[in-house]
């Protein structure tokens, strides 16, 4: 495994591991887009061109900015007043323990069978066209579904968070 | 139609720069070092004393009345009147200023002074590039460096000057002409009591009593 | 090790890290977070797999991961809008707070 | 001798390269490379500073700065020098490490947008598959980092002006893809080099520049409108609304920080224009096939130049917007007609040559710039003031 891939990973786990631990929710948010960023670039790293761009346009250039505005609109850059962690913390991270130990098990275990075991084969290389006639041709329903349902979500999204007129007087 | 408006817009702001290079009128600035904007007769920025003649201390026409002192808004002159007197443009003896300061950098230019005085003796300059490295001493102006020459004032305030030397000229004639008819009714009264000496005492007080109240009524009609 | 191997690693790590932030935080958004990055995790594996699989033309991992991109950012607009309308209501974003039903 | 001249840089690099290592030598062409976009994108932007203030004054029936240097010419110099001399004050409550950061993560994105720009024939640092996707995926990151400087000076009028800063490159981030996706559809690839290519073509001359096909003008003129809004200028400058914001998102900022929000802003704009330059004009193809024989490279950097006039021009001209119509014009307005503009750019492609796809396209877009101008900007009518107290 080459130093860019520990180096990137590295970025990646940091920038979750802040986007976790730390107290100021706002820089938790900044967190997350390196967290973002990283597997961005993981993602680039491994030859997903045009997936790498669009987690950084969507993630970086949508979510990030969402969940920031979501965090000022509920005053929560503020210190919360009782804790920041929720009654049971251990508990949490018990279970995420096991939860990696167990993935880790079945990753190292299956190490031989993998297929990337012997076939050190050099990305291949995918350019937009072929997302594109694999997108309009094989990926065609799941592309209307998805435009079905982000335009459902987004209406949905607005109409739950939109203010009620009556409410105002 | 949507956008006209903003056409319309830029047209005439690239108007103004293309004529910028071309028209006079469309590039107005006068850069003021190098060059500098034809001073305009009215206006004013620091007083300045204004003497008659050749030596500032003989002609100067301030005679310590310390009305401008008083009226002045800011406080921003001085005055200390002398002990003695010198004669003025008339011939009329009159107490000078041994010392007259005024903070220049006190000073609003608001040419109240020039109005309130009655010797049109201060008047307004129009020299305002006036920095000093000395912020205090710099910027107070004693008596010498107030002081300066009719010609200066023709200079700088033309019209303005010529009227006021017109009413100091017309006022002396007049001053001369009442001292001339004085000076001949004294003498008239002189000869009259030679030649009739019988009269009755009371007679002479007369004669002198008028003589001193012209004077005075000159000195409060200068007033 | 072969490199999937270690790919894997880092999107099991990530997604504990997720899981770990989604369980023990009281903010509302913060478990929202913790979402994100789980879903991240699983679009590493995807896209993982689809660069050692067996065929890689056939672009299917990669698609997956564009999907589930698109799928996430709705998800995650959708969880915005209603912390932001419960907050409206109860005016916390304390999920231990939020604990009745009534509208 | 001409094709010498046109491929200098090239050669150039290659001539230096020539002296290192053989596993050097990719490194070094990349390095040299970075630096010449470090060194002429600044200097452009020293250059634009003083064209920006000289324009605006000859617009304004003044000279403009004449005092630094002959004909103002040092006055970029005595700027840059005056900011890096002056204190960085961080406020006192300031969140110190974001505000730190935000100035450098917005300069470090948006020279990263250059790495896909076709500067000259040959002349892209990266020739990227997906360039264009790359340019307005590092695009989209520069509303964090105004998000990042807006809040982390924990002041109310930078927060406000990050706020609708932020708000305002949202809303015209949309517009500004789709209009480059018209471009991206005729071309059939989303690599700026390809796109260059397909307008390299001449007929009688002429070059194939998209701008001069309806679809393409429409496209250009949104996509110009969208681009200011994008860099915060003239019309579209709300955030950094000096009557009313202080100066958004930037008030607490001073010394070389703010300097570098300066850079960021002027860098920013011009990437944005080589990139209209890039998918509308031509990148650096020659306005007619006779001047073919001028370097390439001068092209690119004379319709940037260009642009960087129109802003100017712009600035010196229109009022600014209030918040409410910035934003209904985007939605209302921008954002429909760059989505009618794609469906343009379809009929354009599969009508075939001929003149009847002209008239058709031509008819189709004005027919709908005056009815939704006049539908959807006319004058609304305001009824009773309705107040919404914050709870």
């Amino acid at each position: 495994m080459n130093f860019a891939f520990y180096l990137i990973s590295g970025l990646a786990v940091a920038g979750a591991l802040a986007a976790v631990l730390l107290k100021n929710t706002v820089h938790c948010a900044l967190a997350l887009t390196v967290a973002f960023a990283g597997i961005a670039m993981l993602f680039l790293q491994l030859g997903a061109q045009f997936a790498g761009f669009a987690q950084i346009l969507v993630y970086i250039g949508a979510v990030a900015i969402l969940v920031v505005f979501a965090i000022l609109l509920t005053r929560g850059s503020e210190t919360p007043r009782d804790g920041v962690y929720s009654k049971f913390p251990l508990t949490g991270l018990a279970i995420a323990a096991a939860v990696f130990a167990v993935l880790g098990w079945a990753v190292l275990n299956s190490a031989s069978a993998l297929p990337g075991a012997e076939t050190t084969s050099a990305a291949p290389t995918v350019t937009v066209m072929d997302i594109g006639n694999a997108l309009m041709s094989r990926y065609v329903l799941p592309l209307e579904i998805v435009a079905l349902l982000l335009t459902a979500a987004l209406i949905g999204a607005v109409i739950v968070a939109m203010h009620e007129k009556e409410e105002a007087n | 139609m949507l956008g006209e408006g903003i056409l319309k817009g830029l047209a005439e702001t690239a108007r103004n720069f293309a004529g910028s290079f071309v028209s006079a009128e469309r590039l107005t600035t006068v850069e003021y070092p190098e060059q500098r904007i034809a001073p305009i007769e009215a206006t004013r920025d620091f007083p300045f004393l204004v003497y008659d003649g050749t030596d500032p201390e003989a002609g100067l026409r301030c005679v310590a009345c310390q009305i401008c002192e008083k009226e002045c808004p800011p406080k921003c002159i001085y005055i200390v009147k002398s002990t003695d007197k010198k004669p003025d443009y008339v011939g009329k003896l009159q107490i000078y200023p041994a010392r007259f300061d005024i903070d220049i950098s006190v000073c609003m230019s608001c040419q109240i002074c020039v109005e309130v005085c009655p010797f049109e003796a201060i008047k307004m300059d129009t020299a305002f590039e006036l920095a000093t490295t000395d912020r205090f001493g710099g910027l107070l102006y004693d008596k010498k460096e107030l002081s300066k020459s009719n010609e200066h004032y023709h200079a700088i305030h033309p019209t303005e000057a010529a009227e006021v030397d017109a009413r100091l000229a017309e006022e002396k004639a007049k001053g001369e002409a009442k001292a001339k008819a004085a000076a001949a009714a004294a003498l008239a009264k002189a000869a009259a009591p030679a030649a009739a000496t019988p009269v009755p005492k009371p007679a002479a007080p007369a004669a002198t009593v008028p003589a001193v109240k012209p004077a005075e009524g000159e000195r409060n009609r200068d007033r | 090790m072969n490199p999937l191997t270690g790919y894997l690693l880092v999107a099991a790590l990530l997604f504990a890290i997720g899981l770990a932030g989604a369980l023990t935080r009281r903010n509302a958004i913060l478990v929202l977070i913790g979402i994100e990055l789980m879903l991240n995790a699983a679009n590493l594996n995807l896209i993982a797999f689809w660069r050692y699989g067996p065929h890689p033309e056939a672009l299917t991992g990669m698609m997956f991961a564009i999907f589930s991109i698109a799928v996430a950012a709705a998800e995650a607009a959708v969880g915005l809008g209603l912390v932001i309308s419960i907050h409206r209501h109860a005016h916390t974003t304390d999920l231990d707070a939020m604990n009745r039903m009534k509208g | 001798m001409i094709d010498k001249l046109d491929q200098v840089f090239v050669l150039l690099t290659q001539w230096v390269v020539g002296f290192l290592p053989a596993f050097l030598q990719p490194v070094a062409v990349v390095v040299i490379a970075v630096a010449a976009i470090l060194v002429t994108f600044p200097g452009l932007f020293a250059i634009c500073v003083l064209l920006e203030r000289k324009g605006l004054g000859r617009m304004q029936n003044r000279i403009g700065p004449n005092r630094v240097g002959p004909f103002g010419l040092l006055q970029p110099v005595a700027d840059g020098l005056k900011s890096l001399t002056k204190e960085d004050l961080v406020p006192l409550s300031a969140d110190a490490a974001v505000h730190f950061l935000a100035p450098v993560f917005l300069v470090v994105v948006v020279f990263m947008g250059y790495a896909v720009l076709p500067v000259g024939r040959n002349m892209t640092l990266v020739n990227m598959d997906a360039g264009l996707l790359f340019y307005f995926a590092m695009g989209a990151s520069t509303e964090l980092s105004v998000f990042m400087a807006g809040w982390s000076s924990r002041n109310k009028y930078s927060l406000l002006g990050a706020m609708r800063a932020v708000a305002q490159m949202i809303s015209y981030e949309v517009p500004l893809l789709m209009s480059s996706v018209a471009v991206v559809m005729i071309t059939g690839s989303l690599s700026l080099n390809a796109i260059v290519d397909a307008q390299n073509v001449y007929t009688w001359g002429l070059p194939h520049w998209y701008i001069f096909t309806p679809w393409g003008f429409a496209g250009f003129v949104m996509f110009a409108t969208a681009a200011t809004a994008e860099t915060n200028r003239s019309p579209f400058d709300l955030p950094e609304g000096e009557s009313e914001l202080v100066a958004g998102y930037f008030t607490e900022y001073s010394g070389f920080k703010f300097a570098e929000f300066f850079l960021g802003e002027y860098v920013g704009m011009l990437s944005i224009s080589g990139l209209g330059a890039t998918l509308f004009l031509g990148g650096w193809s020659a306005p007619l096939q006779v001047l073919g024989f001028v370097p390439s490279w001068i092209w690119f950097f004379g319709k940037v130049m260009l642009s960087m006039c129109v802003f100017i021009w712009l600035r010196g001209t229109l009022p600014r917007l209030r918040q409410d119509q910035l934003m209904n014009f985007a939605w209302k307005f921008v954002l429909p007609f760059t989505m009618l503009n794609l469906f343009v750019a379809a009929a354009w492609r599969f009508m075939g040559d001929g003149w009847l796809r002209w008239v058709v396209c031509s008819a189709v877009l004005v027919i709908a710039y005056v009815v939704m101008g006049r539908v959807g900007m006319r004058r609304k009518h305001f009824g009773p003031r309705s107040y919404r107290y914050a709870e």
